[in-house]
């Protein structure tokens, strides 16, 4: 039996729960440091059972209801590699945030902290559970304490907007969650994964098919695929910088993961003849995604604005990686959440620095005011490798692992799709980077004229001249590990270990009503061809750097005609992006609507 | 009677989103939200159903009489729960979009356009 | 997008959704054959094997309990959340001036007639929510019923004109103690089951007799712990709301 | 008992659409009160007294409270600003 198991969740409710009682009567230093403490704890925890779950699988019934005749009677956590490894990718967000928040505005007594201690019991939950209806008490918990954290800035009409636009949006994603619960429910009699993914076995349905629909838009919601990703960027651009870390750096890709975890546990029977329709939907949004969201990110001027938008598009990335339907792209998946959290959270909190420093993070208003700080631009410029997948970034080792089963799956066509959002996205960093630190090009120009200037509410005391440590470290420490992950022997190897393990869909449902062991087979390993995707990796960071020079080199007619057609397809896109909850609703109905068509059309009608 | 319910659940459903879309004010919204919760009340409750069964409380109950499901009954709850803390934030965040920009009504927030 | 343009998306969506929900609840089982197995098992064995009659609670505080605990941290974390978005602004400020006075613009003085019947409901009040909450094994109710009845308790107080005795009775400390009372209270009935060498939230106190308000062991406690929790989460969000009519003020405001 | 079950459906639906379509936030907020009482109604008809129970307190009562303290908050901003408005237009007068 393993006692550490709840400990996750019930570490940081108990000490919110206790800052919370006291809220007010605890010196802002002391709730610091037991948040750091606390956070410290479950992410040791998290390690220990990841590292443990390699070799043991560990289920654990909460109240010791343990599976009666093939029944789950109470709820359970499934911990494999993936799940535990995701939660304690978590607390090094959370840490990285609180350590920067060190030197953050006057909270009200601990509510802050007490908010980002429940949001983190939740991400945990979210990732251990193996119980659909806990899964979904995860999710609202997490929406609870994200919906709180975004309007932070009570002050700030664009702040309460952005936490409003994200509140119904993401209510609306949970009750279609319940929806589909409630429809499998309804035709399994059971709320343990495990046991659904049995009941179907390989039956195929309508109720299946819609109930599929219903949970994946709903996740999809919150992991903000197109059409459900307006939300993102106006979160995004309003949220205070420490939660904008947790919120690109991993919340929406749990909500990939969820689809990942619904469909590997429960869905793989039921789609295992129709993968085809499936795969050829998701890798469709997927690259869809991609692709709007690079484009809207390199029309942004806001910063964050700009980096949520590059998030969506990195998403898209991460849809790619699942809708392969192959553990490898699971493990490619895996690996590039890593990579690409550790490398947004770093931009974010450059961004927050620049707040900080200067008041603001729009792009034109900093024109070269960053000069001084030297050491705050590498770490963005080399964030901006990461993010257009240079070697050795973690962010290559994935989307090589990626490119790689895609080729297996004769899907190599999404090498192009890889590219252009790295580029593109790249490109915009480096833009940044050079306007406002070293004052390249013109104030203005054509193409990031996106988002008119969004008030900005300083989130710290202005002090001084020079940048915080507490600040800078952590963005210095992201950049280092994104680097580690992609050097580190054994990561690729282990990370497919991890991902067979989760793509085992009968094993799954083995060791949960069985208890049966793991199985000892490991994936061989396999000899995987470097030079292709070197060469894209390279190429894109190339044409980031190109993309990013000519937009700001003083000689380029940049007035040309032969821009108009970007231009004007940029304009298109933008006048989606209305800020209007209800057209972000009626967006998010269509969305449905199509998933639910199409993927009934492909399967019922062409056979797919 | 045999699908009913559920039809009943989703017009609920739509008609809230349809309330969301058209909406002047979030306060409204915020309501027409609980409107689409309570479509998933009206499906988990027809879901757990029997016909003829009692409720799932056996204080001298005979033994042998069908009872309805209880677990739906407990998902409800933890359904309603959610819906009051949901409602609560969004009426919070209203009040507070009110005294900043002045106004409830989305059709004249403009900043986070593009 | 216009008003119109997203109409029509939506209509057409909407009609394509609702087609899609019938097509799929076709096949579903027929409602009113509910097919099982999970609730027809905790309905034959609940009694027998928890001493609760209610089975609705057994689900909720013992099969299932580590969902409860999720619902009443989403409580908590919202009440928190509520507080922090409603708190002060640095261009608010709360109204110096007697409370009583203030309160007298709002709301008509309500007549002493109507003030003795609403301060004389709060007793029984109270009463029915301790009530409801410590019979949640036997009879309907719970801890969460319980709670919010309790929370409205307060509410009376206020209604009957009695500002001071209900600021009095909800401050901000006391209200929020109480909230992460049941919070905390709750993690440390289910840390009993790992202090008894079993799994986090195991039911490890003696069942006692069917139908009597001890029986069920850590149900009973778990039932309060909520009680607790939703008592104060729902009196702190609507103080917070309440606390907004009654007394901030934007700055130059009369 | 299957005619009242039917029925308080069909008055469910009704009410429901009814919320969402009335477009006076005060009038609404009567409106979400009665129809919280009517999905009590509901669930006691379905065999849910717990649910039925936790529908009145929470639908039909602490749901409509917030409602109305923040409507009569935002209402009284409102009025509070087009009164500093009027001022304003009186002594452009």
């Amino acid at each position: 039996m393993h006692t550490l198991v709840p400990l996750p969740v019930a570490i940081p409710l108990g000490v919110a729960a206790i800052l919370g009682a006291l809220n007010g009567h605890v010196p802002r230093r002391i709730a610091d440091a037991a948040c750091i403490l606390a956070t410290v704890a479950v992410g040791a925890i998290t390690l220990d059972l990841m590292v443990i779950s390699r070799h043991v699988p560990i289920v654990y019934w909460f109240g010791g209801w343990t599976v009666r005749a093939g029944m789950a009677i109470g709820i359970s956590f499934v911990i494999d590699p993936i799940g535990a490894g995701l939660a304690s990718f978590v607390c090094v967000l959370v840490l990285a945030a609180f350590i920067f928040s060190l030197h953050y505005f006057e909270s009200v007594g601990t509510m802050f902290h007490v908010l980002m201690l429940g949001f983190l019991a939740a991400m945990c939950g979210f990732c251990l559970t193996g119980d659909l209806f806990n899964m979904f008490v995860f999710f609202e918990l997490m929406s609870a304490a994200a919906f709180a954290l975004c309007g932070y800035k009570n002050e700030e009409p664009s702040a309460q907007q952005g936490a409003l636009n994200f509140a119904i949006t993401n209510t609306i994603g949970a009750f279609m969650v319940l929806i589909g619960i409630a429809l499998l429910y309804s035709r399994t009699g059971a709320l343990n994964m495990a046991q659904i993914g049995r009941a179907l076995s390989n039956q195929m349905d309508a109720t299946i098919i819609v109930a599929f629909v219903m949970i994946m838009c709903g996740f999809y919601v919150k992991a903000a695929a197109v059409p459900f990703h307006f939300w993102l960027a106006d979160a995004h651009a309003v949220a205070p910088t420490p939660v904008c870390i947790l919120f690109s750096g991993v919340m929406v890709e749990l909500g990939v993961y969820a689809v990942a975890r619904v469909y590997w546990a429960i869905m793989d029977g039921p789609f295992a003849a129709h993968r085809p329709a499936l795969s050829g939907l998701l890798l469709t949004v997927g690259a869809i995604t991609a692709v709007v969201g690079a484009i809207m990110c390199f029309g942004q001027r806001h910063i964050k604005r700009l980096l949520a938008f590059s998030t969506i598009s990195h998403v898209g990335l991460l849809i790619i990686a699942f809708a392969l339907l192959t553990p490898d792209g699971l493990a490619g998946g895996a690996i590039y959440t890593l990579g690409h959290g550790m490398v947004k959270a770093a931009l974010f909190i450059v961004s927050g620095i620049l707040l900080h420093r200067f008041g603001t993070v729009d792009e034109y208003h900093l024109h070269g005011r960053g000069r001084p700080h030297l050491g705050t631009a590498l770490v963005f410029f080399a964030a901006g490798l990461g993010l257009a997948g240079m070697p050795p970034f973690g962010t290559f080792l994935g989307e090589h692992t990626i490119e790689r089963a895609a080729e297996l799956a004769h899907q190599s066509w999404i090498d192009v799709i890889f590219f252009f959002a790295g580029a593109i996205t790249a490109a915009a960093v480096f833009r940044v980077t050079a306007r406002v630190f070293f004052g390249w090009g013109p104030k203005h120009d054509e193409f990031s004229g996106g988002g008119k200037h969004i008030s900005e509410q300083r989130e710290t005391k202005h002090s001084g001249q020079g940048i915080p440590a507490v600040m800078f470290v952590p963005a210095a420490v992201l950049v280092l590990l994104a680097l580690a992950i992609g050097i580190m022997p054994h990561v690729h190897q282990e990370a497919r270990v991890a991902a067979f393990t989760m793509a085992d869909h009968a094993g799954y449902q083995a060791r949960v009503l069985d208890g049966t062991k793991l199985p000892d087979a490991k994936p061989e390993v396999e000899y995987s061809p470097l030079a292709e995707s070197l060469a894209r990796s390279l190429g894109a960071t190339g044409a980031a750097l190109g993309i990013a020079f000519l937009t700001l080199a003083p000689w380029y007619p940049r007035k040309n005609k032969a821009y108009r057609p970007i231009r004007s397809a940029m304009q298109v896109l933008r006048n989606f992006h209305t800020g209007h909850v209800g057209d972000y609703v009626a967006f998010l109905t269509f969305g449905v609507a199509a998933f639910g068509v199409v993927l009934g059309l492909l399967i019922k009608r062409f056979g797919f | 009677m045999s699908i009913f319910p559920y039809l009943v659940a989703a017009w609920l459903f739509l008609v809230g989103l349809y309330g969301v879309i058209s909406s002047r004010n979030f306060v409204h919204i915020a309501m027409c939200l609980a409107v689409v919760q309570s479509s998933t009340y009206v499906l988990l409750l027809a879901i757990g159903y029997k016909t003829g069964g009692v409720p799932p409380i056996f204080a001298g109950a005979q033994v042998g009489t069908p009872a309805v499901d209880p677990i739906v009954q407990a998902l409800m709850l933890t359904d309603i729960v959610v819906e009051a803390t949901v409602v609560a934030l969004l009426l919070a965040l209203a009040v507070q979009i009110q005294k900043a920009a002045g106004t409830v009504n989305p059709d004249r927030l403009l900043e986070l356009q593009g | 997008m216009n008003r119109s343009r997203r109409h029509i998306l939506f209509f057409v969506s909407a009609a394509v959704f609702f087609g899609l929900m019938t097509w799929a609840m076709h096949d579903l089982p027929p409602v009113g054959h509910y097919r099982g197995p999970y609730g027809d098992a905790i309905n034959a064995t609940v009694v027998y094997e928890r001493h609760i009659t209610d089975a609705v609670t057994a689900v909720n505080f013992d099969y299932r309990g580590f969902d409860t605990l999720g619902e009443e941290s989403i409580l908590f974390l919202s009440v928190i959340g509520v507080g922090t978005l409603l708190r002060q602004q640095k261009r608010e400020r709360k109204s110096r001036e007697d409370t009583d006075e203030l309160e007298k613009g709002q709301a008509p003085e309500p007549s002493e007639a109507m003030k003795v019947i609403t301060l004389g409901l709060v007793g029984p009040l109270v009463v029915y929510g301790i009530y409801i909450i410590t019979h949640g094994q036997l009879t309907p109710g719970g801890g969460f019923q319980g709670g919010v009845v309790l929370a409205t308790a307060p509410l009376l107080v206020y209604l009957a004109g009695d500002l001071k005795t209900f600021k009095r009775i909800t401050t901000h400390t006391l209200v929020e103690i109480g909230e992460a009372i049941g919070i905390f209270g709750f993690l440390m009935i289910g840390f009993l089951g790992i202090i008894a060498g079993k799994e986090f939230l195991r039911n490890v106190l003696p069942l006692g007799q069917t139908g009597s308000i001890f029986s069920g062991g850590t149900v009973a406690l778990l039932d309060i712990a909520t009680g607790l929790a939703v008592a104060g989460g729902f009196i702190s969000a609507i103080y917070a709301f309440l606390e907004q009519t009654i007394e901030m003020r934007m700055e130059g405001e009369e | 008992m299957l005619i009242l079950q039917i029925a308080i459906l069909a008055f469910v639906a009704i009410t429901g659409t009814a919320v969402v379509l009335t477009r006076d936030p005060r009038n609404q907020v009567i409106g979400l009160g009665f129809y919280g009482l009517v999905l009590a109604l509901m669930f006691f008809l379905y065999e849910a007294p717990d649910v039925a129970l936790s529908q009145i307190v929470i639908g039909a009562v602490a749901l409509p409270l917030m409602f109305m303290l923040s409507l009569s908050k935002i209402r009284r901003n409102e009025q509070k600003r087009d009164e500093v408005k009027q001022k304003q237009r009186e002594k452009a007068a």
